[in-house]
């Protein structure tokens, strides 16, 4: 603190988080070689599986929490837009089966894009729940059309099985002759993405963009009079999640291979927006976070009772009370870290690193007052 | 944070104009239905106005914590399931008479609302309303989880108020069971009228929401006023899934659906106005009902929900909600 | 601070709670202890999500086999074990359910899913890891093109359509409309019946839809007033189908109510209460037992599985019961011949001749995955609240 | 002076409803003045700042700035023209430092998007250098160069109120509208407040100033405008004004209230 002009420069540069996400990557890419090492009985779980979902779903969470913790502006719809991302590849490349895969995501990035900003520009004037409001029709009328549009979507069946096409699923995704075919390839595919869409975030958000942002959420009024274009820096923000979306949308087609409208309802949008506030809006980490706690809790859960000593064989179907313990965990998470559990965990750290010793302090004062 | 802040009206004369433009625009479509299809389209609009009754009774629910709270309370639904689960467990099963049934079901899940109001949303009222929205979401899956447990995954039927025979007239046939629902909307939305613009708590409950010093002046700190709305909220929403029960059946998941549609209604009538909620509500249903005999009936809620964006993008506030002024 | 802990700690009492009553309630089960090695089968269901009434008594009846066999000689004197997966109803927790049940428990045949959706997502891990899948869903999609590795022991939806359909003929009902729910086994039944109609001088001259949630289908059963149906058939689950025969007595519509065999449980008759009455249906005869010859085999089956199934859960069974017995008896008995080798477990299940089980007689082949055949399922009239053989088909 | 005019404020009304919050407001403002606008709470003060900055929309009337017309533009288009306010309730963003918001007020002079800044381009990263180098410049100039990593909103409140002036004044403007700026300032932070205003004055900059406190107003201001029910009740030189029966009225009016 002693060069404010220094130290400014320095956390301008956000050094800090580029330094994160360089171990966080790091981290992140030796899952599968810890995973191997648990045996599958004991976390009764398929880890890699669970993380490549997880990866798709940071895609759109790392963009949603961008609009959202950032920018203040909520999306009830954002399943729309990882629809759109799915069904444009999964049909684009089914239907031609020479159609590149990888063009196929850029094009379900592309269109998912266009629509964000068709829809954007007019929802956006809306503001708090009537902005939710008209995100979550939007959702619903997405999932209505993919479900109607027969001709194009494979209506309910889905994509493959519902279109008369000659291919038994949706192509693997390939680069350069490199197919994503196996959970592990693609484990590292959804991740590398991941990490290259924090370091576009980071770079956003610790920039005069990023700023703009912030203004705009923490006031729309003062950020206009300080010249931020509030109109069009909402309508870029919204197109980018939405871009965001699609990217996870059509990596998760490649992945399943199979895509039906079911993917797309509005209970997911909800779990993106949950995703979002669990883990910390307007928090860096918090949409990764947050991701992964809620995508690995039902497991969790479910893996539970295997966990206590003695307990019958025969008691592993846990899903009843399963989707108990996940709404009182929900609950539990918002209300002992309502800043999400991203800020909640760096504060923790922070806690026991610095602050043990005041806090000690602090204990042994308050004991004297007491008397 | 002004997250969810609330619109700055500027509701000028233009809006003015086009709000009676669309008045005009919902009569002429239910005019030109009646007109063109005869007791059919009398069919679509009644039919309209008994699903449109249904939301309303949600819409309300909703209406009233936002009023209070500026939350939007995602469990409301759940509520309403709660209350056709246990008038279904206590009087079709139980053999209790119907209106002890009722008012034992209504009670119990008051009693849960008010519990949950003190266990979860009463210590994070400082915290921001989206916090607490995503406490709701947290409710509404542990309620229904619970009432899965409890009572399976298959629907359950009610026995109607006043038997099965319909009504007929103008070409029209009603059930009883909807005079029962809109008779029962109406009430609801004079009696949640009446209390937040003529009682001094209500007045106070409101004021709450925005200005929580000058609800104290009136003697309602938030905390209260927080209480006694989400036991209002529990007990319309369980009293509302008892009598559309007849009508809709009961399962442990219905409470999604109503909660949506009824939050819909609510927005299109204008969040925190019981009026509104009926508004919105009726609009809705009729909507829906003559979209599906209009357009194919595939369509009918992406038709319904375009016309409630474009209802927002004209009026952001609702059809009879207030602007409020935010001051710069 | 305080108050939110102590309110947390009341959320964490629950927890605890739960936790407990889960523990206390599966106390007091053994398993037999046999020295051979136990065979173990997946088996992915929809325990949870919309799904889950067709996924439980699935499980149950996996779980009543499971018993039998142990209690037993087991599979050729192997114990087994049915590990089951609940796909919460969704395609993408299916196919990561069959991916760890191939991989991580090395089971040797898998069973489900329950829906069609889910189980299209399964189907392709089944063929490219070639582990056999005996599938409870009913959408023709499944099997048809054959996929080798892919078996299915319900009645198909094509077998239903084309029973309504021959009904309809034998009727001398030559104009329907078609009234479905908008989810996948509403649209697919509509879009088959559809098709198929021409070939059994059936003309469609409505076609309308609902959503799986909406309580009232008023405006779409006018449009059908104004129309010559002279029947309507309904493609859908509860609880749509029961609202429709209510909406019909309210509009006092009497053209005769053809429903599709999503209707074929005891719960439909509760729901649509005296609305239920002549409403026709396609269903395995195992609902109307008597339908099956006396002291036949099949009979045997049914009664013997309706009673054991009472005896344990305190429950009638249903066709997803059946559905979900048969297939782990395809699957056991075809363990017996091939053991666990999943390829030869794969020939063994299509060569499975003459099996009977719950549903009706199994029959695979290289060209047939499905086991069944549209005789094997009777149109069931409802009357005063009870199933009768409807005959006159 | 020649009739120079930077700001030419002609028959603004602005009605709520039916009540008018200005009538027919007219007034010009000199390039290099500084103006004051006085009048009792409720006399349209912030509603002619919200009108001249776009945030609202006058019913009828029109404003130039340099000749060229504001009404119907953004208020970030009336920003990037050079005219820029401050709040009367401190309106700085939450969760960013001194030096962050400080460089939010470089927006309307800079133009990297999502792109640029995404990608880090040279070009982008040659701009923030900048923009971080003219923010501090503007944190110098108020005395927070200090305390530039500190969180803004938890600044002692005197220094929030300077850190709103440093804001504004990142965006180089050529007229800067104060409103209220003394409120809730000790005698000698409005004491340094004048000091500053009257160095911005040197630099050419022009200034509008909404401002309760009279000692301040009649210290720095070179000419006066009362407002009244929305309403121009007086103008002229400060002692003029101070001693016009009309505005002694209007405030006594008020008091007995």
């Amino acid at each position: 603190m002693s060069d404010p002009m220094k130290a400014g420069k320095t956390a301008l540069g956000g050094g800090k988080e580029y330094r994160t996400l360089l171990i966080f990557a790091v981290a992140v890419f030796i899952v599968p070689a810890w995973a191997t090492f648990i045996p599958g009985d004991v976390l009764h779980m398929d880890i890699v599986n669970i993380m490549v979902f997880a990866g798709i779903y940071s895609c759109v969470v790392i963009g949603l929490n961008l609009l959202v913790g950032y920018a203040g502006q909520i999306s009830l719809g954002h399943a729309a837009f990882f629809g759109v991302g799915a069904y444009t590849t999964a049909i684009l490349c089914t239907r031609f089966s020479w159609f590149p895969t990888w063009l196929g995501v850029l094009a379900g990035v592309l269109l998912a894009g266009a629509i964000g900003w068709l829809v954007g520009v007019p929802v956006l004037r809306l503001k708090g729940h009537y902005l939710a409001m008209a995100t979550l029709g939007l959702g619903e009328i997405a999932f209505i059309l993919f479900t109607q549009l027969k001709w194009l979507t494979g209506g309910t069946i889905g994509v493959p099985q519902g279109l008369n096409v000659s291919v038994a699923e949706i192509p693997s995704l390939s680069v350069f002759g490199f197919r994503f075919d196996t959970d592990i390839k693609f484990f590292f595919l959804a991740w590398g993405i991941v990490v290259l869409l924090m370091l576009l975030n980071i770079n956003i958000i610790k920039s005069r963009v990023g700023r703009g942002l912030r203004a705009l959420h923490s006031s729309e009024v003062a950020a206009d009079a300080m010249g931020v274009d509030t109109a069009r820096y909402k309508t870029r923000v919204f197109v980018l999640s939405a871009m965001f979306a699609g990217l996870g949308g059509a990596l998760f087609a490649h992945f399943q291979r199979y895509i039906n409208p079911e993917s797309f309802v509005f209970s997911v949008s909800i779990l993106f927006i949950t995703m979002v506030v669990v883990g910390g809006m307007g928090n860096l980490w918090g949409g990764i976070v947050g991701v992964i706690v809620l995508t690995f809790l039902p497991s969790v859960i479910q893996a539970l009772p295997q966990w206590i000593p003695g307990i019958p064989e025969s008691l592993t179907n846990f899903s009843n009370y399963s989707l108990v313990l996940y709404g009182i965990l929900l609950i539990l998470f918002m209300m002992f870290m309502p800043q999400g559990i991203a800020a909640g965990l760096s504060r923790g750290l922070a806690f026991t690193q610095k602050r043990g010793r005041r806090l000690r302090d602090r204990f042994e004062a308050r004991k004297y007052e007491g008397h | 944070m002004e997250y969810w802040e609330f619109h700055v009206g500027r509701a000028d004369r233009r809006q003015r104009a086009l709000l009676v433009g669309s008045a005009v625009f919902v009569g002429l479509v239910i005019a030109a239905t009646l007109i063109s299809k005869g007791s059919t389209g009398f069919q679509w609009i009644v039919s309209g106005i008994t699903v449109g009754s249904i939301y309303a009774l949600i819409a309300m629910g909703f209406s009233v914590i936002y009023s209070s709270t500026r939350v939007i309370n995602f469990a409301q639904g759940e509520f309403s399931m709660l209350g056709g689960m246990l008038m279904y467990s206590l009087s079709t099963r139980g053999g209790l008479p119907p209106w002890l049934g009722f008012i034992f079901s209504v009670l119990i899940v008051t009693a849960i609302g008010a519990a949950l109001e003190r266990l979860t949303i009463h210590p994070m009222r400082d915290q921001s309303v989206i916090t607490i929205i995503i406490i709701t979401i947290g409710i509404a899956i542990a309620l229904r989880a619970v009432a899965k447990w409890i009572w399976g995954t298959d629907p359950v039927k009610i026995a109607s108020f006043s038997g099965d025979s319909p009504i007929r007239f103008l070409g029209a046939a009603v059930v009883p069971q909807s005079f029962w629902v809109f008779g029962f909307a109406i009430v609801v939305v004079i009696l949640v009228f009446l209390f937040f613009n003529r009682t001094l708590l209500g007045k106070g409950m409101r004021a709450a929401a925005t200005n929580s010093d000058a609800a104290s002046l009136v003697g309602v700190s938030s905390s209260t006023s927080s209480l006694i709305a989400w036991t209002i909220a529990a007990a319309v929403g369980a009293a509302a899934g008892i009598v559309i029960a007849p009508i809709n059946f009961a399962g442990y998941n219905f409470g999604i659906m109503l909660g949506l549609k009824g939050f819909t209604a609510a927005v299109l009538g204008g969040l925190g106005s019981a009026p509104g909620a009926v508004v919105g509500g009726l609009v809705l249903g009729v909507l829906e009902t003559i979209t599906a005999g209009v357009f194919p009936s595939g369509y009918k809620d992406a038709v319904a929900f375009l016309i409630l964006i474009l209802v927002l993008l004209i009026r952001p506030q609702g059809l009879l909600g207030r602007a409020e002024d935010v001051k710069v | 601070m305080l108050k939110k802990t102590s309110s947390g700690l009341i959320l964490v009492a629950l927890c605890l709670a739960v936790l407990v009553a889960v523990t206390a309630a599966g106390c007091g089960e053994q398993k037999v202890d046999t020295s051979k090695e136990t065979y173990k089968i997946g088996a992915v269901l929809s325990l949870s999500g919309p799904a889950a009434p067709l996924g439980q008594p699935e499980q149950r009846a996996l779980d009543l086999l499971e018993e039998q066999l142990n209690d037993g000689a087991g599979v050729d004197g192997h114990p087994v074990e049915f590990i089951i997966e609940d796909d919460e109803s969704q395609p993408e927790k299916a196919k990561a359910a069959i991916t760890k049940l191939i991989n991580q428990e090395k089971v040797a045949g898998v069973i489900g899913s329950s829906t069609t959706g889910a189980t299209l997502a399964m189907a392709p891990v089944a063929q490219s890891s070639k582990i056999p899948l005996i599938c409870c869903a009913a959408g023709t999609k499944i099997t048809n093109p054959v996929m080798s590795y892919v078996f299915r022991t319900p009645p198909t939806d094509s077998m239903a359509i084309t029973k309504v359909l021959q009904y309809l003929k034998a009727k001398k009902i030559g104009k329907i409309a078609i009234l479905h729910d908008s989810n996948a086994f509403g649209t697919g039944g509509a879009d088959e019946l559809s098709q198929k109609a021409g070939e059994y001088d059936v003309e469609v001259v409505a076609r309308e839809s609902y959503g799986s949630t909406d309580t009232d289908m008023t405006a779409q059963l006018t449009k059908i007033k104004g129309t010559p149906a002279e029947a309507i058939v309904v493609w859908g689950t509860n609880p749509g189908p029961a609202s429709i025969a209510k909406n019909m007595q309210q509009l006092g519509m009497n053209i005769p109510y053809v429903g599709s065999h999503g209707i074929a449980n005891q719960k439909f008759i509760e729901l649509a209460g005296a609305a239920a009455n002549g409403v026709v249906f396609p269903a395995g005869k195992l609902l109307v037992p008597e339908s099956i010859e006396e002291g036949s085999e099949w009979r045997t089956m049914v009664d013997d599985f309706a009673a054991e199934y009472k005896a344990k859960y305190n429950m009638d069974i249903d066709t997803f019961a059946a559905h979900g017995y048969d297939a782990g008896l395809i699957m056991t008995k075809a363990m017996e011949e091939a053991g666990t080798d999943p390829v030869k477990l794969r020939d063994a299940i299509e060569e499975t001749t003459a099996l009977v089980g719950v549903d009706g007689e199994y029959n695979y082949s290289a060209k047939d995955h499905d086991g069944l055949k549209t005789s094997d399922l009777i149109m069931i009239i409802i009357e005063n609240g009870k199933w009768t053989e409807e005959k006159s088909s | 002076m020649a009739e120079e005019r930077l700001l030419e404020i002609d028959n603004v009304t602005k009605l709520f409803g039916g009540l008018a919050a200005l009538k027919e407001v007219s007034f010009t403002v000199s390039p290099g003045e500084i103006k004051a606008i006085i009048g009792p709470n409720g006399a349209g003060k912030t509603t002619l700042f919200d009108v001249l900055t776009g945030i609202l929309r006058p019913t009828s009337g029109t404003v130039l700035l340099k000749g060229q017309g504001t009404v119907g533009l953004r208020p970030d288009q009336i920003t990037a023209m050079g005219m820029i306010r401050t709040f009367q309730t401190i309106k700085l963003f939450e969760g960013m430092t001194v030096l962050e918001n400080a460089m939010v007020g470089c927006h309307s002079r800079t133009g990297s998007g999502f792109l640029a800044t995404g990608l880090r381009l040279p070009a982008s990263r040659r701009e923030e250098a900048r923009i971080h180098e003219e923010a501090m410049g503007v944190l110098k100039d108020v005395g927070l160069e200090r305390r530039a990593l500190e969180v803004g909103t938890n600044l002692p409140y005197g220094q929030q109120r300077m850190l709103e002036l440093a804001r504004a004044l990142a965006s180089r403007p050529e007229i800067l509208l104060l409103d209220e700026p003394a409120a809730g300032l000790n005698q000698y932070e409005t004491g340094e407040l004048s000091a500053l205003l009257s160095r911005f004055r040197e630099r050419g900059i022009t200034i509008l100033i909404v401002e309760h406190d009279m000692g301040l107003v009649m210290d720095i201001s070179d000419e006066v405008v009362v407002l009244d029910y929305g309403e121009v009740i007086a103008r002229g030189a400060p002692e003029v004004v101070q001693n016009d029966p009309k505005v002694i009225e209007a405030y006594l009016g008020i008091e007995a209230d």
